[in-house]
């Protein structure tokens, strides 16, 4: 039988005002599979996982989630539609504890009792001990690891079958570092589709099955994660 | 400004129950390169914002070359050469990127050209183009800094730190989100410049911490779990508990 | 080569170069209609715009919402007021009011600068306030029914009386132009770009160095003199103070007419308040609902061009400089 | 007069009337503390949006619709109203970067247009609606009219159960992330549009409620806007930004303050006072009496 | 100029919006109905009459501006129609300095006639002075060594009017147990009602106005406060403005007034009829004032011969002429007009007459010292 795809992105161009970040992106994911999607600085990546997550419109191209059209939709939409995101600067909302961003994330949740969605939350607390710690805390007075910690439950626990992750691992120490990917390889084996955008290469290149490079919007190279030489072509490409 | 060695004894701060800095002393001395490391919420950070004036310990002092700056307010600690960067990123988002550099820089210029026409403080405007070059940001200079990609601002914000020729620099996690390239030449620079300035830096990327420092601080729940030499702290068995895991 | 923020003040100039120009064409016309009315109307809304600068100066460039500036506009007012009818002169009236309120400010600066944002706001309201009733409960000072008498003066030095309608038009626009001369050099001074930062991200200052509440008071007390100056103005046109002139109607007005204008152009404000008094006095002669007018033109303002007046031809000025600038840089 | 005359005459009502007013201030205050609190709106059109429902009571009245009716009919007028509002002038500006002090500038401007529409539709003249609750019950010298005993009654009804949607429920965190980012909140599910609309149309129609409810006592004329909004501020500033227990005890509390203080100097300087106080606070305690909704 | 095509210009600087609004209103309809009569019996000296109409917005920097316009660009000889006294002094300096005539037809503050008297500011309505002795002599009458507590609003013309009654009350042996000055815009008085109570007064007199009236009244109201106590103020306290907002709790109001509907005269009843033909309201006191003041001015100019400012300011002193009141003369001294003043009463929201004071008795001092 042929591999539906649930994610396909295809010649994707998105502006910010007069400039041209995202110049024809093409991009496809099979359900269950996680990608790596790597570049330098200002290439792109961020932009192509807001596009998705619907935080920017693009200006020409299209965005198929299985069988629904993302082009349009709004951010709230995109999430029901069981799409998660974990942007690059946490968004941690100021002001809320540990435990109300946390809740947040199951607000979308319908139909779930309090009983379960308790649960869930408290699942993500037994995975990252150092939150329950802080269930009152302010959220924006975290350490940097911590509310990075706090960004990845937030939008973990509504459990979404797609999901957006730019650089989980950035600023957390390398114990947790090994945490998040290993937390990342679970949510793959549970059958979540995943885009990750990473600088940490080792760990995402282990952690994903294909990857694709990203420069000044275009995709300049893909290939097979776990391949030697795909690797070192990645390298070679996106290195100084 | 010239290189002084900063001073840290029995450095304390909590919130509400916790301590989140615990008597923690260690010497950074003059123009080399000490690193702090430690797992998330070991309170670097927080260690941070005591030394540079963000917020004021409960006890202990800080001193550079035997002058005791404990609690100083964080403009007065910049005269006194200290030039710190955030973990999160923290700049004039609706400047342009030029404008960030040319008021960081700003420092150089004596009091009084605060009140003449900007184009009278050429130290600074000088200053100001070579950070941009030596940062790779000339392209950008016209760019509104908010605009900037991740790794941009970044870089952006050490080059704010650099733009007033401090004496003691203190980066937290420099390199974070930088792409590979960029993480190797900001190494190469920083490696450049502790030969006249004193460095504090506060690194996740042990690659970086390994090759880069001079003396290295493990931090561990506030508390400092061991210093030494990069080797020696490697070597540490708590450490190894603690911070890199079990390899 | 000059920088973003300076080449937008060169626009600025430009802009104000223009209002210059209409403004001594219609001089001359005023001259040879033997118009009084139009001068002196036009005598008042530069009044009122040396208030809008003032109100620029905080929310354009610091990013301090003022809701209270009447109050140093008033006060300016009465005290200029309350020298003339003393028999002083109008350049003590003028320097002694400005002095006053520059003291007045200080205390107020050290009172609204411990908050931000909107509690500034709100603060600046809550002072205005306590102003105004003072002088509205105060018999010394005409109470409710204000003062009446303040006498026509010499402005010693020019020849001519804040009576004469051409001579303290001519007056008042130099001094307004004088004051907006001001703030625009100062904006291109470091100082004026530290205030521009502390509206951008006030936290990062005091770790470059610079004190922001140093800077913040500055910007206020300031503005606050400014506010005070243009007051003092007010009771040698209209030979009358009243409390009315430190409600918040009064800052209401300054603060449309700077977004009217474009806040933080400076040039703006002169734009704004010209045009909102021109077109209040004119208005409220067709309807009795010209509020209504002007509230709804400000929405739509604030709706769709946020930028105001000013703000929106700036930027096609400066495009078009820029392009200028480069091909006589290429020539060179 | 004598110390006893001056108890029973002065002092102690003088607490059941500060009573009084501060539950209505408190009614008029909920609605402004809410879209502050949790959308950072400073609505400066709320006092309008008051006098909207008091005019809303009074024309209903002349279409023959009696008191009670138009307390529930009267805020259900305002939701449409409200939530147009909303979409046409405080979405529009909402995601832009200095939001506070737009949303401040479009609800003035609002402002001027709704009082002027009402004196444009009623005239200048005041209106009061007949008493529904004529009558009074009187302990020895002291007299209670019946509807100050309901005002009193029915405003804490109405406190309490805004306080329990926002303490007990949690929506009050959910409205704050939006407010906050809302592309983060809508990444999380969060339908941030309905929640503004919501919100903001929840405050207009306290505000609407309280109108009815005053009326009767206060009378409705256009400029009935200003009449409680300076004091309102203060309530909202000294309770704490949109703390609806801050709310209700800073409301009782400056009512005490300035129905006492009158009694001792000339009422005039009462409302400089009582704005001295709020400037005290924000001098000293920007937070207010306690925290902020939905603030750890 | 002075050709029998230009029209004679009258500006009118009065509140079309804000606070006094209403009364901005009557005064407007009062002014064109004795135009528009006027014009419509062949004008004066032949030329017709013509308003200006600029809204002040209540605040006298507007007026000022508005009045300026009116003298500058529209060439006025007289300006009237301001109603705060703030506004009318302005308004009255402005005509001095620019010499040409302004009158008021409601401010009543003293002040304006009396130490800020103006050689050009003409007042033709009655100042609280003239109220408060018309209305002391009656309260005198009816409830002799009655208890009187006074209510006013804390600002010049609140003050001025309950110290001038408090004058003339206590002259007329009544006592004083008390009074209390609320600020304007008051939202509640039951915290005076304490002291009021206390006092045990027979009458009480309030000088509030406006809205102010009813919110006080009924307040009074719901306190009970208003049994067998005779309530009384100045003309301005319940007019056609606040009558129907004020409902029961005004009911028997007596105010020392100028003017009232029912004045018994041909001329008045005139007045009334025309006046309900053509705005379908009764007319009060602003309305009747602003009235009369037009037929002064038509009287004054012919009696001048022309509109020359200084011509007919001679004219105009000591002048006596018609108005729906009766004949009111303005004396020379202050340029305030003497009339006869009558009590009136509020019964079911009519304006009833109970009382009479000839001018010479109410018409008090002249305090003017500066012509
Ligand atoms: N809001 C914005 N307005 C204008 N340009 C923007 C905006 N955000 C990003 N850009 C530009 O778009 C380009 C791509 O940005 P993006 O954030 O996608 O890069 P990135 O691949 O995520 O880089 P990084 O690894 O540093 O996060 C950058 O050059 C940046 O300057
Ligand atoms: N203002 C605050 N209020 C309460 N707790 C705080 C505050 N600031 C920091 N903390 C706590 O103090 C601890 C140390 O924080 P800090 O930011 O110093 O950690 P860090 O070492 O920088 O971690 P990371 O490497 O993740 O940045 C954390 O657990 C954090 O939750
Ligand atoms: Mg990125
Ligand atoms: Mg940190």
């Amino acid at each position: 039988m042929d591999i539906i795809d649930m994610l396909k992105v295809q010649s994707l161009h998105t502006y910010y005002g007069l400039s041209h970040i995202l110049q024809g992106i093409d991009i496809d994911a099979v359900e269950g599979e996680s990608i790596g999607i790597f570049g330098r600085n200002g290439a792109g990546k961020t932009t192509l996982l807001k596009t998705i997550a619907g935080w920017v419109r693009p200006s020409q191209g299209s965005l198929q989630w299985n069988g629904h059209a993302l082009a349009e939709v709004a951010p709230d939409r995109v999430c029901r539609l069981g799409i998660g995101f974990i942007p690059e600067d946490r968004r941690i909302f100021p002001g809320l504890s540990v435990d109300e961003n946390l809740h947040l994330g199951l607000m979308q949740a319908r139909g779930i009792s309090t009983a379960d969605k308790k649960a869930a939350v408290d699942r993500m607390y037994k995975r990252f001990p150092k939150l329950a710690e802080r269930r009152k805390q302010a959220g924006t007075t975290l350490s940097g690891g911590e509310q990075q910690m706090l960004a990845m439950a937030r939008t973990i626990v509504a459990r979404p079958r797609l999901l957006l992750i730019d650089e989980p691992t950035e600023g957390l120490a390398p114990m947790i570092v090994e945490d998040i990917f290993s937390l990342i390889g679970e949510l793959k084996r549970e059958g979540t589709t995943i885009l990750l955008v990473e600088q940490n290469m080792a760990g995402a290149l282990a952690a994903t099955d294909r990857f694709y490079a990203i420069d000044r919007g275009r995709v300049i190279l893909q290939g097979s994660s776990a391949s030697n030489d795909d690797q070192q072509r990645l390298m070679e490409a996106i290195a100084v | 400004m010239k290189a002084a060695s900063l001073t840290v004894r029995d450095l304390s701060r909590s919130f509400g129950g916790l301590r989140a800095v615990d008597r923690v002393s260690f010497t950074a001395t003059a123009a080399k390169i000490t690193t702090v490391i430690g797992p998330n919420g070991a309170g670097k950070s927080t260690l941070f914002n005591l030394i540079s004036g963000a917020l004021h310990p409960d006890q202990g002092t800080v001193a550079l070359n035997d002058r005791d700056v404990t609690s100083m307010s964080p403009e007065l600690l910049k005269c006194a050469g200290v030039s710190r960067s955030f973990q999160i990123t923290n700049l004039f988002s609706d400047l342009t990127v030029g404008e960030n550099l040319r008021i960081a820089a700003q420092f150089l210029e004596p009091a009084r050209s605060m009140f003449l026409p900007i184009r009278k403080s050429t130290r600074a405007l000088r200053k100001c183009s070579e950070v941009l070059n030596r940062f790779g940001l000339a392209a950008k200079a016209g760019v509104l800094a908010g605009a900037l990609s991740h790794g941009e601002q970044r870089r952006l914000e050490v080059a704010m730190c650099l733009a007033s020729n401090p004496g003691i620099l203190m980066l937290d996690e420099p390199t974070q989100g930088m792409s590979h390239g960029d993480t190797a030449e900001t190494a190469k620079m920083l490696k450049e410049l502790s030969k006249e300035v004193t460095i504090l830096l506060v690194e996740h990327d042990i690659g970086l911490v390994m090759s880069l420092s001079d003396h290295v601080v493990v931090m561990h729940q506030g508390r400092k779990l061991s210093e030494g030499s990069p080797a020696e702290v490697r070597a540490n068995a708590d450490v190894q508990a603690a911070y890199f895991g079990h390899h | 080569m000059l920088d973003r923020q300076a080449l937008e003040l060169r626009a600025s100039h430009v802009m104000t170069a223009g209002l210059v120009l209409v403004g001594t064409v219609f001089f001359v016309i005023a001259l040879a209609m033997q118009d009084t009315f139009y001068l002196r109307l036009a005598t008042e809304a530069l009044i009122f715009a040396g208030l809008a600068l003032s109100v620029d100066l905080l929310l354009g460039c610091t990013g301090l919402l003022s809701l209270g500036q009447a109050l140093y506009f008033g006060a300016g007012a009465y005290v200029s007021a309350l020298l003339l009818i003393s028999g002083r002169s109008f350049w003590e009236a003028l320097a002694g009011s400005a002095l006053l309120v520059l003291l007045l400010s200080i205390v107020g600066g050290l009172i609204a600068n411990r908050v931000r944002g909107v509690y500034f706001a709100l603060i600046t309201i809550a002072l205005a306030q306590v102003g105004a009733k003072v002088v509205y409960n105060t018999r010394a000072l005409g109470a409710s029914d204000g003062l009446i008498g303040i006498p026509v003066v010499e402005i010693s030095g020019f020849g001519f009386t804040t009576g004469s309608a051409p001579g303290f038009f001519v007056f008042t626009a130099a001094i307004i132009l004088g004051l907006y001369a001001l703030l625009s050099g100062l904006l291109n001074t470091p100082l004026g770009r530290i205030l521009l930062a502390l509206r951008a991200n006030e936290r990062r200052i005091p770790f470059l160095g610079f004190s922001v509440w140093r800077a913040r008071m500055i910007a206020y007390v300031l503005a606050a003199t400014l506010a005070g100056t243009s007051g003092a103005l007010y009771p040698m046109l209209r030979g009358f103070v009243s409390p009315e002139l430190l409600y918040f109607t009064t800052s209401g007005n300054a603060l449309i007419a700077v977004i009217v204008g474009g806040v933080g152009t400076l040039t703006g404000a002169l734009y704004g308040s010209l045009f909102v008094i021109v077109l209040k006095s004119l208005l409220s002669s067709y309807t009795t609902h010209s509020l209504m007018v002007i509230g709804a033109l400000f929405i739509v303002l604030v709706l769709f061009l946020p930028q105001g007046f000013a703000g929106w031809l700036r930027p096609r000025l400066v495009a078009w400089m820029d392009r200028r600038q480069s091909q006589t840089g290429g020539t060179k | 007069m004598s110390i006893f005359d001056y108890l029973q005459f002065v002092l102690a009502p003088q607490v059941v009337n500060g009573l009084t007013l501060g539950v209505a201030l408190v009614l008029v205050t909920l609605g402004l503390t809410i879209t502050f609190g949790l959308l950072d709106v400073l609505n400066m059109s709320h006092g309008e949006f008051y006098a909207v429902g008091a005019f809303c009571a009074i024309a209903l009245g002349l279409l023959g619709i009696g008191f009670w009716a138009s307390l529930v009919l009267v805020p259900l007028l305002m939701m449409p109203f409200a939530m147009f509002i909303e979409r046409a002038m405080i979405r529009p500006v909402y995601s832009r970067a200095d939001r506070h002090t737009t949303t401040l500038l479009v609800t003035f401007g609002l402002a001027l247009v709704l009082e002027d529409a009402l004196k444009l539709a009623f005239g200048p003249n005041p209106y009061r609606p007949e008493n529904p609750l004529p009558g009074a019950l009187s302990l020895g010298e002291m007299v209670l009219p019946t509807y100050r005993l309901f005002l009193i009654g029915a405003g804490s009804a109405v406190i309490a159960v805004v306080a329990w949607v926002v303490y007990r429920t949690r929506i009050g965190a959910m409205v704050r992330a939006a407010a906050f980012d809302r592309d983060m909140a809508a990444s999380l599910g969060v339908p941030v549009g309905v929640v503004y609309a919501c919100t903001f149309a929840c405050g207009a129609m306290l505000a609407g409620l309280a109108g009815v409810l005053l009326a009767p006592v206060y009378s409705a004329f256009p400029t009935m806007g200003r009449d409680f909004i300076t004091l309102a501020f203060s309530v909202v500033i000294v309770g704490g930004m949109g703390s609806i227990a801050g709310a209700v005890v800073a409301g009782l509390l400056l009512a005490q303050v300035s129905a006492l203080t009158s009694l001792v100097i000339a009422p005039v300087w009462t409302e400089p006072i009582v704005f001295g106080v709020m400037v005290l606070f924000l001098m000293f305690r920007p937070k207010g009496l306690f925290g902020r909704i939905g603030h750890a | 100029q002075t050709s029998p095509s230009t029209p004679i210009k009258i500006g009118v600087v009065t509140p079309l919006s804000g606070t006094y609004a209403g009364i901005g209103q009557t005064v407007r309809w009062g002014l064109e109905l004795a135009t528009a009569e006027i014009n419509a019996s062949g004008g004066v000296l032949g030329r017709k009459l013509e308003l200006l109409l600029e809204d002040e917005e209540a605040n006298p920097a507007v007026a000022v501006q508005k009045a300026e316009k009116l003298i500058q660009i529209a060439k006025v000889n007289l300006l009237t129609g301001t109603v705060n006294s703030g506004s009318t002094l302005a308004v009255g300096q402005l005509a001095e300095r620019n010499n040409v005539l302004a009158s008021t037809t409601v401010s009543y503050s003293d002040a304006i006639t009396g130490d800020k008297c103006s050689p050009n500011l003409f007042r033709v309505n009655a100042r609280a002075e003239q109220q408060a002795i018309t209305l002391a002599a009656y309260v005198a009458k009816v409830k002799p060594k009655a208890r009187v507590f006074y209510i006013g609003p804390d600002y010049e013309m609140g003050r001025s009017s309950v110290a001038a009654f408090k004058l003339y009350a206590e002259k007329a042996g009544l006592q004083s147990v008390g009074e209390f000055l609320a600020p304007i815009d008051s939202k509640d008085y039951t915290q005076y009602f304490g002291q009021l109570r206390a006092a045990r007064p027979d009458v009480i007199y309030a000088a509030v106005a406006g809205n102010d009236t009813v919110r006080l009244l009924t307040q009074l109201q719901e306190f009970g406060l208003l049994r067998n106590v005779l309530v009384t103020g100045n003309a301005g306290v319940i007019n056609s403005q606040n009558v129907v907002a004020v409902g029961t709790a005004g009911e028997g109001f007596i105010s020392g007034n100028n003017y009232s509907p029912k004045i018994d005269t041909a001329e008045n009843k005139r007045f009334v009829a025309s006046y309900k033909a053509a705005y379908k309201a009764d007319p009060d006191g602003f309305a009747a004032d602003s009235y009369g003041l037009v037929y002064l001015y038509k009287q004054a100019v012919e009696k001048a011969g022309s509109t020359d400012t200084d011509k007919v300011r001679a004219a105009l002193k000591d002048l006596s002429w018609m108005t729906p009141q009766g004949t009111k003369t303005l004396r020379g001294g202050d340029h305030q007009a003497i009339q006869d003043m009558v009590v009136v009463a509020v019964r079911k929201g009519e304006f009833d007459v109970v009382g009479k004071v000839p001018g010479a008795e109410s018409i008090g001092p002249d305090a003017c010292a500066r012509f």
